[in-house]
Parts: structure tokens; sequence; C-alpha cells
């Protein structure tokens, strides 16, 4: 249905068939040097860390709606934080003749080889949700500021805490980039706080099953703990559940990162505090937006390192929240 | 072929291997206390005895399979101490198991040279080693394909490869515990040349079987163990099966056996030309026609070479092999579309030919092993009653005589005999109205083979009926009503026992076979069963 | 006769000793009951460690999260001692909650155009059937086809799961608890709520550990199970219908995922679809560490939720107790692999004193017949 | 007689036909090779349906892809004929490529308060060791303590992976590629150089494979091997080793592991600790497709390499037609069940065949005698 059609040329020096450039581009290292202006059309790769989880789905799922707006193909996979993963994910992409792929990445350091890669194949790589730490090789790596919107977090959270009191800190996933940002983040504002008390730090791997377990036996040792602020929602939506099974409610303050729904809707029942709202779908859609441009007129028209700072979702503004997004 | 190696001794009849003061417990049971045996140079030693009496615990201690618990093992006057099989047999001792030792995922060929493969450039000569088992198997006079895979022969042929393995070893010393348990007459006639050539050639043999006519015609020595200690040991040319059986059973064998009572009633099974496919080799019916009716208070023993069809329509009357072609009837109800456990509901059950692959759940107590066929009859109120279970095992564990420390032992720690009574009780729990046996008496000790016979006349005498198969032609002389001889998966002949004489029984079964397989020597030396030696017949067996 | 002191009165120590340990030794009865010794260690050293993990709040926690577990073990455990093994139940975890999330967030009947707000207990039940079908598939599977288990389920694994996440679509089903105009609250009952003080989930557990004893211990179906386990062609021959064993703990094993399923769906008041992975693994640990034997016929009710509680004890007091995540995965591998070490000295240790046992009573049978022959 | 008519010429076709089928039908055939099979119909569904499926690079890239699974599978599959399972595959991955990362990346000697950076060479061959290691401990666990290999190498799988999230502290190991000023480059030789043309990945599982098809027809070890697993007790009766052969799949399995975490992580040019994860699945899979049976005793390296090729180009072209990640999750475990379905079938074909046969000749022997009665 979708072979490699699509116009190459907007990506490759080389003057090719664009039905061919799948064959040969895989072992030509091409110079990614824009050159001539293409159209719009062919298969942009969407790969995301996972399919299960809101914050990817939505990233995904505006991806692929505004890859089809503009007239490409679009098709979403993910790679499940695996770099393996990933790679193989590419080298289809690559195979598949995509001419753009737009890739939330499986850590910063093992993505670059595979971005390499497609570049090298002449594919353009615009990154999404996550930084890799190199420059130069992708054409973009669009992020939310995760450390100004944790700050965010963090002065809200500080701010409900009053100053003082005991807290369980939940991490994300080890191996993500974006769970000690925004653990730096939250510190840089806590920390400034001596009436604040970490009691706990645990990882939970971004997972709302184990986030659950994990704060319901911390709540044993800290029964008297005030906050729980957790690097994404999931995390902070298992916590809600267990304070609420600890019959706790209201008397924890809880804040979390992403601005899902169904955080918005825990803090529309005053059961979570706040988020950072990731501008996700703004920024897909800008990635996208980027990838169309960059294929047509081989330039994206924007520096490399684009970072959106994010917004906090408190009680005071979830009204007016659509998904992943917020109206004016 | 390679010539068996023989000893750096000795001339014949001297002491080659000995057992000092050896005594093994398991726990707290005494599987032998304080044995002295000796095996001389180019002798065949029969060890008797009964079930349990500890024959094969002797013989894995000598092999290196077991350590003693305490006592000496001297070969050639210097003591052993063998922590393995390998051990031993490179000390020139080798043993076939009782139980079969075969990985049925190897070729004959790789069986036979399992762990002293044939190598050449580090690469395994595999066609060294197919000449090698083809002479092998071509001194048993069984001309298999060494290519063809272990686990797609038969219980006998397997038994043969293991025979050959042994041979292959080129022992000095080599223990045959119960090899010809599978075999037929002609089969063993080949076994006894191969051993008397064997011998002719210094090699000293130990040979143990329940069939004591075997040991009367092969052996130089008897020796009897009972209860795990040696009482009797004498040349065979001093010593008769009466005195041997004395000797092993601690009694006078008058009351051996009990006559059978012969008052057929009713038909209770129907068989109509019965077609069943071998499931092992394709395209070949093992069963071709099989028509028959087994009545009320009959015993039915159906007699036949090795692969005559025996066992396939014994388990195709038991519900496991598919039936292609033909009815059968219990009391009027057919059969043919009913499962094993519908079959076993209605009343009919098999005691199968192989007791570890088809008999005992190893990893269920004796007493458990024996209920599970009948664990409805226990069920009160929807639960296992277990009063009422450990009742009814008891009961028949003593009537098939089984010997267990306990009837929560492990099912692993009975000798094989007494394993094989736990099958049989098994069956027995289930009150059968037809009770069908596949070689019932395998392995088990001339006592046990009367008290297993007793019961059957008695299951007779109660208005059920029993058929089973053999390949012992005093069984089915003395132990039924009628005889069926099967060859090539036909009946080819019945029988009246009162009006047949074993001459007459093997030619049946032989010459209907010579077209299928290697005929039996119409002048073999006749299988002489304890039957013989019923206190009518007073003739020596010898 | 220099041993004899029969006549003077046993201590009452030695007599409670008596009692407890029958004529075994010390060191044998703390084999003999492995998994429970390993509790008890884990739960000395963790109140050591810490003070609030011997409280009744926290140990009722801690219980509660045993309880997933443990019901998965129990179904598990079945299957294992028929030597089978199933590696779906995790993705049935995720499969019955989505199940459940889709109807009560609201049933879209396209065909009706409408909007069905099932009630729980309609929920409760499909999503269990749901469980219990994806059972059935295995059994049909590895009963009718005759595939090895581990495969089939393998196969099951991946379709529950896939299954899961199109029904949701790859999101999660929030808010559970119901609404009451829909007539469809009450969902909150198996997470949440706590008959008597003690966690619904807890009762469950307890509930299906005695349906699952008594079945396994007290009924025919019992015996059949371990037959069928110790030797399947023997108890086929025995009348034993192996199929319908096989294909029963298969459709047990899904049920009892469905309900863990359902319990966490509940407790979380959300339903995701990756709910679940690799529960299997701990299921399959309990059941081991509790003295099953994979190659079946062998293993406990007992067994398998002692090894569940050592599983769950053990990642609640790390947590507790602080330790880092890494360590944490660390000690679990070392944990299960001392418990089946343990499992296996026991046997030695059993041997060992066999051996002595027969040594001791060689001599003795020595010493008696001396005197006989001299006399 | 009227079937007679062997003076006609046999067709080529025929001929031809014959050749290939021997005397057996062509649905049993197509059963005999069904992986084979499978290969070759998955092949032809992705080729309809996408142009770029079946062009060279595409082939040789998702034999790449083929490769780390398919080492995988090649130690897994001497694991497995001996009634064994290797579950710690995944984690030796991910714990050699951090072994190999941290060691070119610098290797902190604290000792010596210098950073060594070992050549290309040692890396490699530390890491495989590695890998090796963790085998010797699963084989260890096994054959000292007589434990089950699915809950050895299940304690295993926690503790490598719990090993490698320390060494890296759970972070990653980037620019692997190594300096020329620290003597230390080359290891992009393994995952990203192409001698003649074909990635090196290939050229290693290639080599792996003739090895380890080598030890297992060829030598006496491989014997050994089968007999373990086709009957224990009888190979250890009859002198085999049984301990040794179990010691050395196991190590053979960590090497194969070692090998495919050092591929990666040389690909990606650098090694995260998280590599690997559910890769035994994959491996065992490739060799149960390829007609292996967990029950021991049984499995080849054709069928383990074929095995392999289907699980990695089915996922690959799943992808590149364009199916959604949900029902690629779906169909693997449909693929998974039917490769095994397939696999009983012909078993099943076998007997039917064999059943009809059988009929046949007693019709055929009926008929005779029919005449014979009459004359
Ligand atoms: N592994 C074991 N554990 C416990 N008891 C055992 C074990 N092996 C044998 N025994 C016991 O030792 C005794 C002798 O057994 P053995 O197998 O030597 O008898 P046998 O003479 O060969 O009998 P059979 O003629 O039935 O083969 C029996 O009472 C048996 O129960
Ligand atoms: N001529 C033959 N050539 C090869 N195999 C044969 C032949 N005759 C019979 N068989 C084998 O013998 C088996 C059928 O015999 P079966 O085991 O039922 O015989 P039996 O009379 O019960 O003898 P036993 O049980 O003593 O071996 C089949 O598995 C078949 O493969
Ligand atoms: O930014 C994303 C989201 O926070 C998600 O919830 C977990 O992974 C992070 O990288
Ligand atoms: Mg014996
Ligand atoms: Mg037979």
């Amino acid at each position: 249905a979708c072979s490699g059609g699509g116009s190459g040329e907007a990506t490759s020096s080389a003057p090719e068939d664009p039905s061919s450039s799948s064959s040969s581009s895989a072992s030509e290292s091409e110079t990614t040097e824009p050159a001539a202006t293409g159209e719009a059309g062919g298969l942009i790769a969407v790969i995301t860390p996972s399919n299960s989880n809101v914050f990817f789905k939505a990233e995904a799922d505006a991806a692929v709606a505004a890859a089809e707006e503009l007239g490409y193909e679009a098709q979403a996979d993910s790679h499940d934080d695996d770099p393996n993963k990933q790679s193989e994910l590419i080298d289809t992409a690559i195979s598949n003749g995509a001419v753009a792929i737009i890739l939330d990445n499986a850590g910063a350091d093992v993505t670059v080889g595979a971005v390499q890669k497609a570049e090298d194949a002449g594919i353009p790589v615009f990154l999404i949700d996550r930084e890799i730490n190199e420059t130069g090789i992708a054409k973009s790596q669009i992020v939310a500021n995760n450390s100004q919107g944790a700050g965010l977090v963090g002065e809200s959270f500080v701010a409900a805490m009053e100053g003082e009191g005991t807290y369980i800190e939940l991490l994300g996933r080890e191996t993500d980039t974006n769970a000690a940002v925004r653990s730096d983040a939250y510190h840089a504002v806590i920390d400034q706080y001596e009436g604040l008390e970490m009691v706990a730090q645990e990882t939970a791997n971004w997972d709302q099953q184990e986030a659950f377990t994990k704060v319901q036996t911390l709540l044993q040792a800290n029964p008297d703990v005030k906050g729980i602020i957790a690097g994404n929602d999931t995390m902070a939506l298992g916590a809600v559940a267990a304070v609420d099974a600890a019959g706790l409610t209201g008397q924890v303050t809880i804040a979390g990162f992403d601005g899902s729904p169904d955080a918005v809707q825990a803090i529309k029942d005053g059961k979570m505090l706040a988020t950072g709202l990731q501008p996700a779908v703004q920024i897909a859609e800008m990635a996208v937006e980027q990838a169309d441009l960059f294929i047509r007129t081989g330039e994206t028209g924007q520096p490399e390192k684009q970072s959106i700072d994010c917004v906090l979702l408190d009680a005071s503004n979830v009204d007016r929240y659509t998904t992943f997004a917020l109206e004016d | 072929m390679s010539a068996p190696v023989t000893a750096p001794v000795t001339t014949r009849g001297e002491v080659v291997m000995r057992a000092e003061a050896v005594t093994k417990a398991y726990g707290g049971t005494h599987a032998l206390r304080g044995v002295d045996f000796e095996l001389r140079v180019g002798e065949v030693t029969a060890l008797i005895g009964e079930n349990g009496a500890g024959k094969s615990t002797l013989m894995k201690i000598l092999a290196g399979v077991e350590q003693p618990s305490t006592g000496t093992i001297t070969l050639d006057g210097e003591p052993v101490d063998f922590r393995s099989p390998t051990e031993a047999v490179a000390h020139g001792v080798a043993i076939i198991h009782q139980e079969l030792n075969l990985c049925p995922n190897l070729s004959i060929a790789d069986n036979i040279f399992l762990a002293r493969e044939e190598t050449r450039g580090g690469m395994v000569d595999f066609g060294a080693q197919r000449r090698a088992a083809a002479e092998f198997l071509a001194r048993l006079e069984e001309p298999l394909d060494p290519t063809m895979l272990a686990g797609d022969l038969r219980l006998g042929q397997q038994q043969l490869v293991e025979i050959a393995r042994a041979l292959s070893e080129d022992a000095r010393v080599l223990i045959m515990d119960e090899p010809t348990s599978a075999l037929s007459h002609a089969e063993v006639e080949v076994l006894f040349r191969v051993i008397r050539d064997l011998t002719s050639r210094g090699v000293s043999i130990v040979y143990i079987s329940h069939h004591l006519d075997e040991c009367l015609e092969l052996a130089d020595t008897a020796v009897v163990l009972r209860d795990g200690r040696i009482v009797a040991e004498a040349p065979m040319a001093d010593v008769d099966l009466g005195w041997i059986v004395t000797q092993m059973v601690g009694r006078e064998e008058g009351d051996l056996y009990a006559p059978m009572a012969h008052d057929p009633g009713e038909v209770l099974l129907s068989v109509r030309d019965l077609v069943v496919a071998d499931p092992d080799t394709p395209g070949r019916l093992a069963v071709r026609g099989v028509s028959f009716d087994l009545h009320a208070g009959e015993v039915i023993g159906i007699y036949g070479l090795m692969g005559a069809g025996r066992t396939e329509l014994l388990e195709a009357l038991a519900g496991r092999n598919r039936i292609l072609g033909g009815a059968v009837e219990l009391d009027g109800v057919d059969l043919a579309r009913k499962d094993v456990a519908a079959r076993i509901e209605e009343g009919l059950i098999l005691v199968p030919e192989d007791r570890q692959r088809d008999g005992l759940v190893q990893t269920l107590s004796v007493g458990a092993n024996m209920a599970v066929s009948a664990v409805t009859s226990f069920v009160r109120r929807g639960f296992v009653s277990r009063r009422a279970e450990s009742a009814a095992v008891t009961e028949t564990g003593a009537k098939v005589r089984v010997k267990t420390a306990s009837f929560d032992a492990p099912i692993g720690s009975l000798s094989g005999g007494n394993q094989q009574k736990v099958v049989i009780g098994k069956a027995l729990l289930t009150s059968p109205r037809v009770l069908v046996l596949d070689e019932p008496t395998r392995g088990i000790d001339v006592g046990a083979k009367a008290d297993i016979f007793a019961l059957v006349a008695a299951q007779a005498r109660t208005g059920r009926a029993v058929l089973f198969a053999t390949s012992e032609v005093g069984e089915v002389l003395y132990a039924c009503d009628r005889i069926l001889v099967m060859a090539r998966g036909e009946i080819v002949a019945e029988l009246d026992p009162r009006t047949t004489d074993r001459e007459l029984l093997m030619a049946t079964a032989d010459t209907s076979a010579t077209a299928t397989g290697p005929a039996g020597t119409a002048d073999a030396v006749e299988a002489a069963t304890f039957f013989t030696d019923h206190p009518t017949s007073d003739e020596d067996p010898r | 006769m220099t041993t004899q002191n029969g006549s003077a009165p046993v201590s009452a120590t030695a007599q409670a000793r008596r009692r407890i340990l029958g004529n075994r030794g010390v060191g044998e009865f703390l084999l003999d009951q492995r998994a429970f010794v390993a509790l008890i260690v884990l739960v000395l050293i963790f109140s050591l460690m810490t003070d609030a993990f011997l409280t009744p709040t926290n140990l009722i926690v801690m219980t509660k999260h045993v309880a997933y577990n443990a019901i998965l073990a129990l179904g598990m455990l079945l299957v294992i001692i028929t030597g089978g093994i199933d590696l779906s139940v995790g993705s049935i975890v995720g499969l019955s909650g989505i199940v459940a999330g889709v109807m009560l967030q609201g049933w879209e009947l396209s065909l009706f155009d409408t909007t069905a707000y099932p009630a729980v207990w309609v929920v409760v039940v499909i999503s269990l059937a749901v469980g219990g079908l994806v059972g059935a598939l295995n059994g049909w599977l590895i009963t009718r086809f005759n595939v090895a288990p581990f495969i089939a389920t393998l196969g099951t694994m991946y379709i529950a799961r896939g299954a899961a996440l199109l029904i949701s679509n790859g999101s999660t089903f929030p808010r559970l608890q119901g609404e009451a105009d829909l007539g469809n609250t009450g969902f909150s009952f198996l997470g949440i709520a706590r008959p008597l003080g003690i966690p619904t989930a807890i009762w469950i557990m307890v509930i299906f550990a005695v349906v699952i004893w008594v079945l396994a211990t007290r009924t025919r179906f019992g015996r059949h199970l371990y037959a069928t386990g110790g030797n399947e062609r023997a108890a086929q021959l025995s009348g034993v219908l192996v199929k319908s064993v096989k294909m029963r703990v298969y459709v047990i094993s899904g049920l009892c995922a469905g309900m863990a399923g359902l319990i966490i769906a509940s407790e979380l008041t959300s339903a995701a679809p990756q709910t679940g992975q690799s529960f299997e693994l701990n299921a399959i640990a309990a059941v081991v560490i509790g003295g099953a034997s994979l190659a079946g016929g062998r293993g406990t009710v007992k067994g398998a939720l002692i090894g569940a509680f050592v599983i769950g004890f053990l990642s609640d007091g790390l947590v507790l107790v602080g330790v880092s995540s890494f360590w944490q995965t660390v000690i679990k591998g070392l944990v299960i692999v001392l418990a089946v070490i343990l499992d296996q000295s026991q046997e030695r240790l059993k041997k060992a004193r066999a051996a002595a046992q027969a040594a001791q009573s060689v001599k003795r049978e020595l010493a008696k017949s001396q005197p006989v022959a001299s006399a």
C-alpha cells in the first residue's frame, strides 16, 4: 500500500528516481546539506516509546494527523524504550523510503547512532519530547522545556505545602533524561525551603501500578507525609489512588507532569494539585510542519534545539484544557 | 567384530569379582544385609530371589551405580570403589539394567556407542559406528537398521539394543538384570548362544531372571537371595527347580498354585472383526480382523510371539488405540466410541505392559498410585474420603502382597516386581468386570505369580472375566480356560489348554509367524515356567 | 545401657520440641519449612531495619500487595502441577481490566446506536469470563493440538495484550468508580473497600486459596491433577481425563488472572492496557519458591501462598528500607535463586540423614547378630 | 492390471516432483518443511504488499536484524535440546554491552588511580567472558543444586540486569567508537562494518551457526547433548557426563548472548543497561518454531535459524507494510501459535495418512481373500 514513493530529492543531493531511493540510500553516506526543493508527499515515520501511554499516544496521533493533513502518508510505531528496537524501526523506515522521521527517542546517548544512520541515508530526523546528547545530526529537537515546567510545578508544590512538611518524590525511568531533568528542577525550587524534607525518593518507571504500590508502602513508613511530587502524571495518578486508599484524600498534596487528561480530571476532582502541561500536541505538530518545510525547501527555518515552555495546570485553568493543550 | 578383551587373568573357575559383607540401606529399609557374593571366570552365576530380595541392588553396587553402605568389593583380588558406572566399565564391569535405559531420540548405533563414540579427527565416525552396531545386532540375530531411532523400536527390540550395548563394552564381568523379560523364546535362545560364546572366552556373567528355567539351563552356579541375605548357594548341577523355589520363598512350593475354576457363563465381552493400526509403523496394521467372545467367569490367555499384536489388541480394547474397524461390546454396550475412562466406568480396565511408562505415576505414593483409577468410588458428598480410600488401598495392597514400608512411601522405593503388583492392585480396586492384563507377570517372582493367578482365578469365580496376554507357555497352559494364539495380528488358532501341550502351542505361534520375522528354532528347549513344577508334574525340569 | 534414661521425666521443652519437630532434627525442620523460614527471616531483617515494617497497617497493606500475585500464583500452581506453564496471565490481567474499563465507561453498541452501562456485577462476570476464555483458548491449543504450554501461552500472551491495546486504542479508562445516575457504581468494592477492616483483595485471596486447596487436596479433580502431572500416559490409562484436567487448569488460571486484573483496575479506579506486564514471572517464581516442581506432579497451595508472600514482602520491604531500585533487582534475583537452592539442599540433607540413619541401623543390626551367633 | 502403466515414460515434472517429495504427498512435504514454508509465505505476502520488502538492501537489513536473535537462538537451541531453558540471555545482552561500554569509555581503576583504555579485542574478550560467566553461574546452579533451569535462569535474569544497572548507574555509555589517541578504536567493526558488503553481524551469525551445527551433529559433545535431552538417566548410566554437558550449553548460551550484546552496543555506538529486555522470548520462540521440543532431545540448527528468520521478517515486514502496532502484537502471537499448530498437524497428517493407508491394505486383503474363497 505504502511503497516508498514520495520525493526524495529534497533530502538527497543525488538526483535519483524517488522510488529507488530506498534501495541505494542505505549504503551511501550522503551529505545532508539541503540542496533542492521538493514536494510534499511520501511516508513520514512516527516513532514513539510506547503505544499504551496517553502522552505518547497523543503525541503520535497528533503527528500522524498533521502529516496526513499536509498530504503525507504517516505511520506510527513504538520502540518500547528499547534502543535496539528503535534502531530496527529506523532501518525499516529507511527501507521503506520514508521522507522524514519524527522520533521520541529511547535514550539520549543510544539514539545518536540511530539518528546518524537515518541522516546518512538521507532521511531527516525530527526529535520530539526527548533530546539527544548530540547536535548537528537531527534537523530539529523540539522538546518541552522540562526544566522550566518542572520549576513551575515545584513552585506550585512548595506554595501548597506552605514551605514545610515531609514529601515523597517519585522518579521516572532512570534511563530517560527527562526523569533527571525534572527531578533536578523540582529540587532547585524545593531545596530552597528548609522546612521541606524529602523522606523517600523512589523510582516507579513512569508506571501507574508501580507508583501505587510503592506509595502505599511508603505511606506506611511515613504516615504523616504532606506531599508527593512525581516525574509524570501516570505516577502521580498511582499516588492519588494510593492516597485515596489510605483515606488521606485531600490531606496530601500531589503534583505531576505531562498534563494528561486523567490528571486534569484529578485536578478537577481536587485530588491533584497541579501538573506541568507539556504541549505534546503542539510539539508533534511543529515537528511535522518543520519536516514538511524541510522537505519542500531544504530548511526548517528554526534552530535545531527548540524548547517550548510548559504551562502550569492547576485548579485555576483546567477548564480551558483540551488534550495536551490549553485553549486561549 | 571386536573380540571381548579376555581378562588379564586367569583360569576358568577362579574368582574374578567378590562382594564381602556388603550391606545397603535406604533409610530404614535394608536392601542388603551382609552379602558375600563371588563371581568366577567364565561362569554364569544365576542370582535368584523374590521381588525385593535385593538382586538389583547388589548388581547396581557391583556396577558402580550405587555405593554400598558397608562392605567391600574386590576385582582380581584388589579392592575397588566404583563411584560411577563409567568407572566400572573402565574396569571391565558392565551391566544391563532391569529397566530400559535408552535415549529414544537417538539411533540404535548412537545408543550403543553412547559415551564411547568412535571418533576420527575429532568428529564422530558415524559410518564405523553403524557398521559395528550392525555386527552386534547380527550377532544377536536381530538385523535391525542401526540408523533407526530407539524410540521406534518395540520393547523387546529395545532390550536387544541394550544387550548389544553391553556386548560392545567388551566387559570381563557382564551383569544381566532380567535381560529377557521382553524377549521371545527364539530371541532368548540367541542370547543364550551369545552368552555361551562369551563365557567360553572367559567372560563372567551374572544372570538374573524370574524365568527359573532359563537359570537352570544356563547357569553354572545358583545363588539365592532372600530379604537381603544369601540363603543358599550351590552348583546348578546339584539342584532342581523345587529346591530353588523352596530356598527363594522359604516355604514348600506345594502351596504355590491354586487350580482355576472353570465355570463360564454369559458372553461379557464380544469382539468382532477388530482392526487396529500400528501406532508406530505407519501403514501397518497391528490387528487385522480379530473376533472372539469372553464369557463371565472365563479366563482367556492370548499367546503369541513378540510383535504378534497382542499389546495393540489389548490397548485397543482399553481405549488407548484407535479402532479402525470392527465392534467391541461389553455386556451389550458398544465400547468403540468410548474413551479409556468411560471403559473403566463400564468395567474394563487394562494393566499395561510397560509399568514405568504406562502404569505408574512416579511422583505419587504407593497408595495414591493404587487409588487413582478408583477415586470416584471414594467420593462422599463431593469430596474424596481419605478413610475409605486408605481402607481400600490397605485391603487390596494386602491382597496383591505389595512389600512396602508404608502406603505413603514413594513408588520409586519399591522393587520392580512390587511396583508391578501396585499396578495390578490399581486395576483390581476398580472392581472390573473384565480385567485385561498385558504380560502381568513381567518381572514378578514365582511366589507372586502364583498370588496373581490366584487372584485372577478368584476374579473369575465371582463372575468376572479375565483376558491376559503372555509370552509364557506355562501361564496359558495352566491359568486359563481357553487359549487364543495370535500371529501377525490375527488369531490363528483357538486351543483348549486341557488338550494342548507346549510343543503344539509354540509350533502354532511360531509357524504362523515365520513369514514376519526370524523363526523360532523348532528344537528350542522349551520354556519351563514354575507351572511345570506344579506338584502334579514330577519331571526334573533339566 | 548407658544411654537408657527413658525413666527420667522428659522436660516440658523437650516435649514441646518433639511435638513440633516430630523426630526430625532442627535443621531438617527449618529446611522442610524453608519457604516459611525464608519469610520469617525476611520479616525479622526488615523489622530490625525499620519500625514501619512490623505494624498492623503495614502488614495489611503488604498482604494486599501480595494478594494479586497470590491469586495469580494459585491458578499458576494448578497449571504447574499438571506440568504446564501459563505465560499469558500478565496479559490477561491487562485485558480483563480493559474489558471492565470499557464497559464501566460506557459500552458503545454501535449496532443499536446506544451506549450501555452494565451493572457492576455484569461487568465483573464478563471480565472474568474473558479471562476464562483466554484460559480456554490456552487449554484448547494445548490439548487439541498438543502444543507445548510454554509456546501456546507465549502466543496468547501476545494475542491478549494486543487485544487489550486494540480495545482501548492504547489509552486508559479512568474513573471507574461509576456514577449513581448510570447505576454502575460499586466497582470500587473490589479494590478499595475493606469489609471487617480487611481489604476485599485479601478476602478474595483467602477465598480463592481455600477453594483451590479443597480442589487440589479433597476432590477427584485434585487426584487427577497430580496424576496428570506425574505421568500423563499412566494417568490417561488409569482413566484420568487428562485433556479435561488440563483444560480446566488453564481456565482456572485465566479466571484467577481475570480476577487480579479486576482488583487492580478497581484499586487504581482506572484500567490501562499495559497493566500486568511480566506478572507471570512473579507468579511462577512464587509457585516454585513454594516447592512446586516445574516438571509437574508436585506443589501445594500453602507453598504457593508463602512464595507469594516472600516475593511481595521482599519488594515492599526493600522499598521501605530504601534500597536503591538497582539493588532491588539484584536482591530479587538472589532471593529466587537462594530459595530454590535451599529447596535442593533439603533433599541433600534428607539424603545425608538417610545415609546416616542407614549406617546406624546397619551397625545396630550387626551388633544384634553377634550375640545370636555366639548363642 | 489396469493401473500398470510403468512402461510409459515418466514425465520430467513428475520426476522432479518425485526427487523433491520422495514418496510423500505435497501436503506432507509442506508440513515437513513447515517453518521454511511459513517463511516463504511471509516473504510472498509482504512482497505483494510492498515493493520495499524484496529489495537486496532491505533483505540485508532484515537479515542483520535477524542476526542478534539468531545468535541468541543458537545458544538457546543447545540449552533447549538438553531439556533446559535460558531466561537470562536478554539480561546478558544488556550486561555484556555495559561491560564493553564501561571499558571503552575508560575503565577507572581506583586502586591505581588511573583510567585504563583497553584495546578493543581485550574489551570484546572480557565482555564475552562476562556472558560466559553468567552462563557458568546458570550451569552451576542447575547442575550443582539441581535447580530447575527455568527458575535458576529467572534468578540470574534479575541478577544480571541489576548488575548492568549498577555498573552503569542506570545511564548509558555513549560514543563507543573509541579514540585513535587512546588506541581503542575499532569497536564499530562488529556492528557497523560490512566486510564484502555484508554486515559483520551476519558473518558472525553464519560462523556461529556453522560452529554450532558441527558441534551438534558431528561431535561427541553433540551426541551427548541429544542423549541428555532424550533420557537424562539413561545418558548418565551410559557414562555421559550429563552435568558437564549442561554446564557447557549454558556457557555457550551466555557467550552467544554476550556476542549479541556486543553487536548491538557496537551498532548503536553506545550501551544502555536496559538493552535486551525480553529477547529471551524471541529466542525461545525461534527455536520452537524451528521444530525443537521444549521437553528436550529434539531440535536443529537449521530449524532455529529459520525460526529466527520467521520472527525477524515478520516484525520488520509488519512495520514496512504499515500494520498498526497493536495488530503487530496480535499477529506475532498468532504466528507463534500457528507455527506450532502446524508442527502438530504434521504429526496428525502422518497418522491420518498411515491409517488411511492401513485401511486401504485391509480392503485389498479382504478383496484378495474373497476370490480365493470362491475359487
Ligand atoms: N531407591 C530406593 N529407595 C528405597 N528403597 C529401595 C530403593 N531401591 C530399592 N529399595 C528397596 O530395596 C529392596 C531391594 O530392591 P531390589 O530392587 O534390589 O529388589 P530385586 O531383588 O531386584 O527385586 P525385583 O525382582 O522385583 O526386581 C526392596 O525392598 C526395595 O523396596
Ligand atoms: N514383522 C515385523 N517387523 C517389524 N516390526 C514388527 C513386526 N511384527 C511386529 N512388529 C512390531 O511389533 C509391534 C506389535 O506387536 P505388539 O507389541 O503388539 O506385540 P505383542 O504380541 O504384544 O508382543 P510384545 O508385547 O511381547 O512385544 C508393533 O509395534 C510392530 O512395530
Ligand atoms: O516526557 C515523557 C512523558 O513525561 C512520559 O509520561 C514519560 O516519558 C517522558 O519522556
Ligand atoms: Mg530387580
Ligand atoms: Mg505386548
